[in-house]
Protein backbone atom coordinates (compact mmCIF):
# COMPACT_ATOMS: atom_id res chain seq x y z
CA UNK A 1 0.00 0.00 0.00
CA UNK A 2 2.89 2.40 0.24
CA UNK A 3 4.11 3.80 -3.22
CA UNK A 4 6.06 6.56 -4.53
CA UNK A 5 4.20 9.10 -6.77
CA UNK A 6 6.60 10.96 -9.31
CA UNK A 7 5.20 14.83 -10.03
CA UNK A 8 6.14 17.41 -11.84
CA UNK A 9 6.87 20.51 -9.41
CA UNK A 10 8.19 23.98 -10.93
CA UNK A 11 10.15 22.14 -13.32
CA UNK A 12 11.76 19.75 -10.57
CA UNK A 13 11.13 16.13 -10.51
CA UNK A 14 10.24 15.80 -6.95
CA UNK A 15 9.41 12.26 -5.21
CA UNK A 16 7.73 11.52 -2.30
CA UNK A 17 6.48 8.32 0.31
CA UNK A 18 2.98 8.38 -0.25
CA UNK A 19 0.89 5.97 2.20
CA UNK A 20 -3.25 6.02 1.74
CA UNK A 21 -5.21 3.57 2.88
CA UNK A 22 -8.96 3.10 3.78
CA UNK A 23 -9.30 1.30 6.61
CA UNK A 24 -12.13 -1.39 7.79
CA UNK A 25 -10.51 -1.75 11.36
CA UNK A 26 -8.74 -0.27 14.17
CA UNK A 27 -5.31 1.07 13.79
CA UNK A 28 -2.35 2.15 16.00
CA UNK A 29 -1.77 5.91 15.22
CA UNK A 30 1.46 6.02 17.43
CA UNK A 31 2.37 2.67 15.31
CA UNK A 32 1.44 4.13 12.07
CA UNK A 33 3.23 7.23 12.94
CA UNK A 34 6.67 5.41 14.14
CA UNK A 35 6.51 3.33 10.55
CA UNK A 36 6.11 6.19 8.56
CA UNK A 37 9.07 8.35 10.06
CA UNK A 38 11.53 5.42 9.16
CA UNK A 39 10.24 6.01 5.58
CA UNK A 40 11.66 9.54 5.74
CA UNK A 41 14.86 9.77 7.14
CA UNK A 42 16.16 13.06 5.00
CA UNK A 43 12.79 15.27 6.72
CA UNK A 44 13.72 17.73 9.21
CA UNK A 45 10.14 17.66 10.57
CA UNK A 46 6.99 15.26 10.45
CA UNK A 47 3.59 17.52 11.41
CA UNK A 48 0.51 15.08 11.95
CA UNK A 49 -2.94 15.09 13.49
CA UNK A 50 -5.33 12.30 14.56
CA UNK A 51 -8.80 12.70 14.55
CA UNK A 52 -10.88 10.62 17.11
CA UNK A 53 -14.29 9.87 17.74
CA UNK A 54 -15.40 12.42 20.65
CA UNK A 55 -16.47 10.86 23.93
CA UNK A 56 -18.93 12.97 25.01
CA UNK A 57 -22.34 14.51 23.44
CA UNK A 58 -24.08 11.19 23.85
CA UNK A 59 -22.86 9.21 20.88
CA UNK A 60 -22.62 5.86 21.24
CA UNK A 61 -20.97 4.89 17.82
CA UNK A 62 -20.11 6.60 14.58
CA UNK A 63 -20.46 5.34 11.22
CA UNK A 64 -18.83 5.93 8.01
CA UNK A 65 -19.60 4.98 5.02
CA UNK A 66 -17.91 5.32 1.84
CA UNK A 67 -18.35 4.87 -2.26
CA UNK A 68 -15.68 2.26 -3.27
CA UNK A 69 -15.21 3.47 -7.04
CA UNK A 70 -14.93 7.55 -5.59
CA UNK A 71 -13.46 7.17 -2.62
CA UNK A 72 -10.07 5.81 -2.42
CA UNK A 73 -8.92 7.66 -6.05
CA UNK A 74 -10.21 10.48 -4.50
CA UNK A 75 -8.18 10.11 -1.55
CA UNK A 76 -5.04 9.77 -4.29
CA UNK A 77 -5.98 12.95 -6.26
CA UNK A 78 -5.75 14.79 -3.30
CA UNK A 79 -2.26 13.54 -2.17
CA UNK A 80 -0.68 14.08 -5.95
CA UNK A 81 -1.89 17.63 -5.32
CA UNK A 82 -0.92 18.12 -1.83
CA UNK A 83 2.87 16.40 -3.37
CA UNK A 84 2.53 19.13 -6.12
CA UNK A 85 1.97 22.38 -4.17
CA UNK A 86 4.54 21.41 -0.77
CA UNK A 87 7.81 19.87 -0.76
CA UNK A 88 7.69 16.79 0.81
CA UNK A 89 9.41 14.15 1.75
CA UNK A 90 6.51 11.67 2.10
CA UNK A 91 2.86 11.73 2.85
CA UNK A 92 0.35 9.57 4.97
CA UNK A 93 -3.08 9.46 4.64
CA UNK A 94 -5.70 7.11 6.68
CA UNK A 95 -8.81 7.13 6.98
CA UNK A 96 -11.03 4.68 8.71
CA UNK A 97 -14.34 3.76 7.60
CA UNK A 98 -17.66 1.14 9.72
CA UNK A 99 -18.75 1.88 12.50
CA UNK A 100 -16.23 3.07 15.63
CA UNK A 101 -16.63 3.55 19.17
CA UNK A 102 -16.12 7.16 21.03
CA UNK A 103 -12.21 7.28 21.22
CA UNK A 104 -11.13 5.37 18.50
CA UNK A 105 -9.22 6.79 15.76
CA UNK A 106 -10.63 7.98 12.62
CA UNK A 107 -8.02 9.60 10.47
CA UNK A 108 -4.46 9.57 10.64
CA UNK A 109 -2.47 12.56 8.09
CA UNK A 110 1.62 12.87 8.63
CA UNK A 111 3.32 15.23 6.12
CA UNK A 112 7.01 14.75 6.39
CA UNK A 113 9.24 17.88 4.99
CA UNK A 114 12.87 19.03 5.06
CA UNK A 115 11.05 22.90 6.43
CA UNK A 116 8.45 22.88 9.08
CA UNK A 117 6.12 24.88 7.41
CA UNK A 118 5.69 23.03 4.16
CA UNK A 119 4.58 20.02 6.88
CA UNK A 120 2.28 22.12 8.58
CA UNK A 121 0.63 23.34 6.01
CA UNK A 122 0.42 20.37 3.87
CA UNK A 123 -1.18 18.22 6.77
CA UNK A 124 -3.76 20.98 7.76
CA UNK A 125 -4.41 21.96 3.85
CA UNK A 126 -5.08 17.30 3.57
CA UNK A 127 -7.40 17.67 6.82
CA UNK A 128 -9.59 20.41 5.67
CA UNK A 129 -9.80 18.78 2.71
CA UNK A 130 -10.51 14.96 4.11
CA UNK A 131 -13.35 16.83 6.05
CA UNK A 132 -15.53 18.39 4.14
CA UNK A 133 -14.48 17.88 0.66
CA UNK A 134 -13.83 13.69 0.52
CA UNK A 135 -16.58 11.23 -0.42
CA UNK A 136 -17.49 9.96 3.02
CA UNK A 137 -20.72 10.13 4.61
CA UNK A 138 -21.19 10.23 8.67
CA UNK A 139 -23.36 9.44 11.13
CA UNK A 140 -23.93 9.17 14.82
CA UNK A 141 -25.96 6.47 17.01
CA UNK A 142 -27.44 8.21 19.99
CA UNK A 143 -30.37 6.93 22.51
CA UNK A 144 -32.86 7.62 20.33
CA UNK A 145 -30.90 6.30 17.09
CA UNK A 146 -28.68 7.22 14.21
CA UNK A 147 -28.45 10.97 12.47
CA UNK A 148 -26.39 11.62 9.92
CA UNK A 149 -24.14 14.63 10.28
CA UNK A 150 -23.97 17.27 7.96
CA UNK A 151 -20.47 19.55 7.82
CA UNK A 152 -20.06 22.22 10.26
CA UNK A 153 -20.22 25.69 7.70
CA UNK A 154 -16.49 26.02 10.21
CA UNK A 155 -15.43 23.02 7.76
CA UNK A 156 -16.34 24.63 4.47
CA UNK A 157 -14.30 28.17 5.79
CA UNK A 158 -11.63 25.95 6.51
CA UNK A 159 -11.51 24.53 2.84
CA UNK A 160 -11.87 28.33 1.11
CA UNK A 161 -8.64 29.14 3.28
CA UNK A 162 -6.57 27.17 0.66
CA UNK A 163 -7.73 29.16 -2.51
CA UNK B 1 -31.07 -5.71 -18.92
CA UNK B 2 -30.69 -4.21 -15.68
CA UNK B 3 -28.93 -0.98 -13.82
CA UNK B 4 -27.88 -1.35 -10.35
CA UNK B 5 -28.38 2.16 -8.81
CA UNK B 6 -26.31 2.87 -5.43
CA UNK B 7 -27.50 5.12 -2.81
CA UNK B 8 -25.04 6.96 -0.61
CA UNK B 9 -25.86 8.79 2.93
CA UNK B 10 -29.20 9.98 4.19
CA UNK B 11 -30.16 8.83 0.70
CA UNK B 12 -30.02 5.33 1.68
CA UNK B 13 -32.46 5.74 4.71
CA UNK B 14 -35.07 6.72 1.36
CA UNK B 15 -34.62 4.68 -1.50
CA UNK B 16 -32.53 1.30 0.39
CA UNK B 17 -28.73 1.37 -0.41
CA UNK B 18 -29.59 -0.56 -3.51
CA UNK B 19 -31.44 -0.81 -6.30
CA UNK B 20 -31.87 -2.78 -9.84
CA UNK B 21 -33.48 -0.39 -12.57
CA UNK B 22 -34.35 -1.65 -15.86
CA UNK B 23 -31.47 -0.54 -18.99
CA UNK B 24 -31.50 1.47 -20.76
CA UNK B 25 -31.74 4.09 -17.92
CA UNK B 26 -31.88 7.89 -18.01
CA UNK B 27 -32.92 10.75 -15.52
CA UNK B 28 -36.19 10.77 -16.07
CA UNK B 29 -36.61 6.60 -15.60
CA UNK B 30 -34.39 6.78 -12.67
CA UNK B 31 -36.51 9.76 -10.90
CA UNK B 32 -39.62 7.70 -11.59
CA UNK B 33 -38.34 4.69 -10.42
CA UNK B 34 -37.98 6.40 -6.93
CA UNK B 35 -40.17 6.97 -3.72
CA UNK B 36 -41.26 10.28 -3.68
CA UNK B 37 -39.33 11.41 -0.64
CA UNK B 38 -36.39 10.36 -2.46
CA UNK B 39 -36.85 12.34 -5.41
CA UNK B 40 -37.47 14.52 -3.62
CA UNK B 41 -34.33 14.86 -1.59
CA UNK B 42 -32.68 14.42 -5.66
CA UNK B 43 -34.47 17.63 -6.67
CA UNK B 44 -31.32 19.13 -4.07
CA UNK B 45 -28.49 20.13 -7.34
CA UNK B 46 -25.38 19.47 -5.03
CA UNK B 47 -26.61 15.34 -4.98
CA UNK B 48 -24.03 14.53 -7.48
CA UNK B 49 -24.29 11.24 -9.81
CA UNK B 50 -21.47 9.23 -10.56
CA UNK B 51 -22.15 7.00 -13.66
CA UNK B 52 -19.47 3.41 -13.51
CA UNK B 53 -17.54 5.62 -11.09
CA UNK B 54 -17.51 8.72 -12.86
CA UNK B 55 -19.01 11.67 -12.16
CA UNK B 56 -21.20 13.60 -14.48
CA UNK B 57 -21.04 17.27 -14.60
CA UNK B 58 -24.58 17.44 -16.06
CA UNK B 59 -26.43 14.66 -14.06
CA UNK B 60 -29.59 14.98 -16.44
CA UNK B 61 -27.52 13.86 -19.04
CA UNK B 62 -27.60 10.12 -17.97
CA UNK B 63 -27.63 7.38 -20.52
CA UNK B 64 -26.93 4.11 -18.42
CA UNK B 65 -26.74 0.64 -20.05
CA UNK B 66 -26.99 -3.06 -18.92
CA UNK B 67 -24.61 -4.00 -16.02
CA UNK B 68 -23.57 -0.51 -15.62
CA UNK B 69 -23.72 1.07 -11.66
CA UNK B 70 -25.18 4.23 -10.99
CA UNK B 71 -24.30 6.02 -7.51
CA UNK B 72 -26.20 9.57 -5.98
CA UNK B 73 -24.01 11.04 -3.68
CA UNK B 74 -25.56 13.66 -1.42
CA UNK B 75 -23.09 16.37 0.30
CA UNK B 76 -21.01 14.85 2.09
CA UNK B 77 -18.95 15.19 5.94
CA UNK B 78 -16.35 13.29 6.73
CA UNK B 79 -12.93 13.58 8.91
CA UNK C 1 6.36 16.36 35.41
CA UNK C 2 2.69 15.94 33.79
CA UNK C 3 0.81 18.90 35.60
CA UNK C 4 -2.64 20.70 35.03
CA UNK C 5 -2.58 24.48 34.78
CA UNK C 6 -5.63 26.62 35.70
CA UNK C 7 -5.77 30.10 33.84
CA UNK C 8 -8.41 32.44 33.22
CA UNK C 9 -9.29 31.96 29.54
CA UNK C 10 -12.34 35.10 28.15
CA UNK C 11 -13.45 34.92 31.53
CA UNK C 12 -13.65 30.88 31.62
CA UNK C 13 -11.30 29.01 33.46
CA UNK C 14 -9.93 26.27 31.49
CA UNK C 15 -7.83 23.50 32.51
CA UNK C 16 -5.09 21.58 30.26
CA UNK C 17 -2.66 18.32 30.93
CA UNK C 18 0.56 20.04 30.34
CA UNK C 19 4.05 17.98 29.97
CA UNK C 20 6.79 20.36 29.73
CA UNK C 21 10.24 18.49 29.72
CA UNK C 22 14.00 18.98 28.82
CA UNK C 23 15.40 16.04 27.89
CA UNK C 24 19.19 14.60 28.20
CA UNK C 25 18.43 11.62 26.52
CA UNK C 26 16.86 10.16 23.56
CA UNK C 27 13.14 9.73 23.34
CA UNK C 28 10.23 7.45 21.04
CA UNK C 29 7.67 10.47 19.41
CA UNK C 30 5.65 7.27 19.22
CA UNK C 31 5.36 6.28 22.06
CA UNK C 32 5.50 10.21 23.69
CA UNK C 33 2.19 11.10 21.94
CA UNK C 34 0.42 7.45 22.26
CA UNK C 35 0.49 8.40 26.29
CA UNK C 36 0.06 11.45 25.67
CA UNK C 37 -3.58 10.90 23.33
CA UNK C 38 -4.18 8.29 26.55
CA UNK C 39 -4.45 11.66 28.96
CA UNK C 40 -6.98 13.77 26.57
CA UNK C 41 -10.14 11.03 25.85
CA UNK C 42 -12.11 14.15 25.34
CA UNK C 43 -10.05 16.08 22.57
CA UNK C 44 -11.54 15.45 18.98
CA UNK C 45 -8.24 16.03 17.36
CA UNK C 46 -3.92 16.42 18.58
CA UNK C 47 -1.91 18.16 16.22
CA UNK C 48 2.12 16.86 16.16
CA UNK C 49 5.23 18.19 15.35
CA UNK C 50 8.14 16.06 15.31
CA UNK C 51 11.65 17.80 14.85
CA UNK C 52 14.69 15.39 14.36
CA UNK C 53 18.36 16.42 13.05
CA UNK C 54 18.57 16.36 9.26
CA UNK C 55 20.69 13.69 8.07
CA UNK C 56 22.05 14.96 5.06
CA UNK C 57 24.77 18.38 4.73
CA UNK C 58 27.23 16.29 6.20
CA UNK C 59 26.53 17.09 9.79
CA UNK C 60 27.56 14.44 11.88
CA UNK C 61 26.26 15.29 15.06
CA UNK C 62 24.22 18.53 16.66
CA UNK C 63 24.42 19.65 20.04
CA UNK C 64 21.92 22.11 21.88
CA UNK C 65 22.39 23.92 25.16
CA UNK C 66 20.61 25.68 27.01
CA UNK C 67 20.97 27.76 30.42
CA UNK C 68 19.18 25.73 33.07
CA UNK C 69 17.62 28.96 35.31
CA UNK C 70 15.99 29.99 32.04
CA UNK C 71 15.20 27.54 29.51
CA UNK C 72 12.65 25.10 31.07
CA UNK C 73 10.93 27.92 32.93
CA UNK C 74 10.69 29.89 29.36
CA UNK C 75 8.87 26.57 28.23
CA UNK C 76 6.08 26.53 30.79
CA UNK C 77 5.58 30.13 30.37
CA UNK C 78 5.02 29.68 26.32
CA UNK C 79 3.14 26.64 27.49
CA UNK C 80 0.87 28.55 29.86
CA UNK C 81 0.69 31.55 26.53
CA UNK C 82 -0.63 28.95 24.17
CA UNK C 83 -3.11 27.35 26.51
CA UNK C 84 -4.52 31.03 27.26
CA UNK C 85 -4.87 31.96 23.27
CA UNK C 86 -6.36 28.21 21.97
CA UNK C 87 -8.71 26.08 23.33
CA UNK C 88 -6.67 23.19 24.53
CA UNK C 89 -7.11 19.88 26.40
CA UNK C 90 -3.68 19.20 26.83
CA UNK C 91 -0.39 20.50 25.44
CA UNK C 92 2.91 18.11 25.26
CA UNK C 93 6.45 19.91 24.71
CA UNK C 94 9.23 18.09 24.95
CA UNK C 95 12.82 19.21 23.66
CA UNK C 96 16.62 17.78 23.44
CA UNK C 97 19.69 19.06 24.89
CA UNK C 98 23.09 17.56 24.85
CA UNK C 99 25.14 15.93 21.65
CA UNK C 100 22.86 14.37 19.15
CA UNK C 101 23.16 11.90 15.66
CA UNK C 102 21.79 12.69 12.38
CA UNK C 103 17.93 11.14 12.63
CA UNK C 104 17.60 11.62 16.53
CA UNK C 105 14.21 13.19 17.56
CA UNK C 106 15.07 16.69 18.92
CA UNK C 107 11.64 18.19 19.61
CA UNK C 108 8.16 16.93 20.20
CA UNK C 109 5.30 19.15 19.93
CA UNK C 110 1.44 18.14 20.58
CA UNK C 111 -1.74 20.05 21.04
CA UNK C 112 -4.77 18.03 21.82
CA UNK C 113 -8.13 20.35 21.47
CA UNK C 114 -11.62 19.58 20.88
CA UNK C 115 -11.55 21.61 17.35
CA UNK C 116 -8.82 20.65 15.11
CA UNK C 117 -7.74 24.55 13.75
CA UNK C 118 -7.00 25.15 17.90
CA UNK C 119 -4.68 21.96 17.54
CA UNK C 120 -3.08 22.97 14.47
CA UNK C 121 -2.70 26.62 15.47
CA UNK C 122 -1.17 26.15 18.67
CA UNK C 123 1.28 23.23 17.54
CA UNK C 124 2.63 25.95 15.12
CA UNK C 125 2.11 28.60 17.60
CA UNK C 126 4.97 26.76 20.05
CA UNK C 127 7.17 25.33 17.11
CA UNK C 128 7.66 28.85 16.11
CA UNK C 129 8.53 30.14 19.34
CA UNK C 130 10.80 27.26 20.51
CA UNK C 131 12.51 27.43 17.30
CA UNK C 132 13.81 31.11 17.13
CA UNK C 133 12.61 32.50 21.18
CA UNK C 134 13.11 29.65 23.27
CA UNK C 135 16.97 29.57 25.21
CA UNK C 136 18.84 26.56 22.75
CA UNK C 137 21.83 27.31 21.37
CA UNK C 138 22.51 24.69 18.19
CA UNK C 139 25.90 23.55 16.87
CA UNK C 140 26.72 21.43 14.42
CA UNK C 141 30.05 19.26 13.72
CA UNK C 142 31.02 19.07 10.54
CA UNK C 143 33.98 17.21 9.17
CA UNK C 144 36.26 20.53 9.93
CA UNK C 145 34.76 20.73 13.29
CA UNK C 146 32.00 22.48 15.38
CA UNK C 147 29.98 25.68 13.81
CA UNK C 148 27.26 27.63 15.51
CA UNK C 149 23.88 28.04 13.75
CA UNK C 150 22.04 31.33 13.70
CA UNK C 151 18.20 31.21 13.38
CA UNK C 152 17.65 31.19 9.87
CA UNK C 153 15.20 34.82 8.42
CA UNK C 154 12.37 32.08 7.79
CA UNK C 155 12.01 31.65 11.30
CA UNK C 156 11.65 35.17 12.90
CA UNK C 157 9.33 35.74 9.84
CA UNK C 158 7.42 32.65 10.82
CA UNK C 159 7.47 34.24 14.42
CA UNK C 160 6.31 37.54 13.27
CA UNK C 161 3.15 36.02 11.96
CA UNK C 162 1.45 35.75 15.73
CA UNK C 163 1.85 38.85 16.36
CA UNK D 1 33.70 36.82 47.29
CA UNK D 2 33.18 35.82 43.72
CA UNK D 3 30.71 36.08 40.77
CA UNK D 4 30.20 33.61 38.53
CA UNK D 5 29.94 34.41 35.13
CA UNK D 6 28.54 32.21 32.47
CA UNK D 7 28.83 32.21 28.96
CA UNK D 8 26.29 30.49 26.38
CA UNK D 9 26.39 29.74 22.86
CA UNK D 10 29.33 31.24 20.96
CA UNK D 11 30.68 33.56 23.86
CA UNK D 12 31.65 30.53 25.52
CA UNK D 13 33.99 29.68 22.82
CA UNK D 14 35.46 32.94 23.45
CA UNK D 15 35.51 33.20 27.08
CA UNK D 16 35.33 29.64 28.35
CA UNK D 17 32.13 28.59 29.61
CA UNK D 18 32.15 30.11 32.56
CA UNK D 19 34.43 32.01 34.63
CA UNK D 20 34.76 33.14 38.59
CA UNK D 21 34.98 37.29 38.75
CA UNK D 22 35.95 39.40 41.78
CA UNK D 23 32.43 40.76 43.61
CA UNK D 24 30.79 43.04 43.94
CA UNK D 25 30.89 43.71 40.17
CA UNK D 26 29.00 46.14 37.77
CA UNK D 27 29.18 46.21 34.05
CA UNK D 28 32.19 47.82 33.64
CA UNK D 29 34.06 45.60 35.68
CA UNK D 30 32.88 42.56 34.07
CA UNK D 31 33.74 44.09 30.61
CA UNK D 32 36.81 44.62 32.06
CA UNK D 33 37.47 41.13 32.87
CA UNK D 34 36.64 39.70 29.39
CA UNK D 35 39.47 38.98 26.76
CA UNK D 36 39.48 41.47 24.24
CA UNK D 37 37.22 39.54 21.53
CA UNK D 38 34.80 38.41 23.83
CA UNK D 39 33.94 41.96 24.74
CA UNK D 40 33.44 43.04 20.97
CA UNK D 41 30.90 39.71 20.77
CA UNK D 42 29.54 41.30 23.81
CA UNK D 43 29.03 44.74 22.27
CA UNK D 44 26.17 43.77 20.43
CA UNK D 45 22.95 45.03 22.19
CA UNK D 46 21.26 41.66 21.15
CA UNK D 47 23.12 39.70 24.13
CA UNK D 48 21.30 39.68 26.75
CA UNK D 49 22.41 39.32 30.42
CA UNK D 50 21.02 37.40 33.29
CA UNK D 51 21.34 38.00 37.00
CA UNK D 52 20.50 35.10 38.95
CA UNK D 53 18.20 33.68 36.23
CA UNK D 54 16.55 37.17 36.18
CA UNK D 55 16.82 39.08 32.53
CA UNK D 56 17.99 42.39 33.04
CA UNK D 57 16.29 44.87 30.84
CA UNK D 58 18.73 47.89 30.92
CA UNK D 59 21.94 45.14 31.52
CA UNK D 60 24.06 47.86 32.39
CA UNK D 61 22.68 48.06 35.44
CA UNK D 62 24.37 44.99 36.73
CA UNK D 63 25.67 45.25 40.57
CA UNK D 64 26.07 41.30 41.39
CA UNK D 65 26.95 40.72 45.19
CA UNK D 66 29.34 37.44 46.32
CA UNK D 67 27.75 34.60 45.48
CA UNK D 68 25.94 35.84 42.85
CA UNK D 69 25.13 34.06 39.04
CA UNK D 70 25.57 36.33 36.07
CA UNK D 71 24.89 35.06 32.19
CA UNK D 72 25.11 36.45 28.98
CA UNK D 73 22.97 35.11 26.34
CA UNK D 74 23.64 35.76 22.54
CA UNK D 75 20.70 35.12 20.39
CA UNK D 76 19.28 31.71 20.55
CA UNK D 77 18.22 29.07 18.03
CA UNK D 78 16.78 25.69 18.70
CA UNK D 79 14.39 23.52 17.46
Amino acid sequence: MVMRWRCFRQSAVVEAVTDIRLLETGFSPGRGLGKFAQQVPEAGGIASFVGKVRADDGVKALELSHYEPLTLPGMQQLAQQTIGRWQLDGLLMWHRVGIMRPNAPIVLVSAAARHRRDAFEAADFVMDHLKSDAWFWKRERRDDGWHWIDPRAADHDDLARWG
Amino acid sequence: MSVTVVFLGRLADLAGAEQMMEAPLDWAGLLAGLPEDARVAIGDARVKLAHNGNLLSDREALQAQNGDEVALLPPVSGG
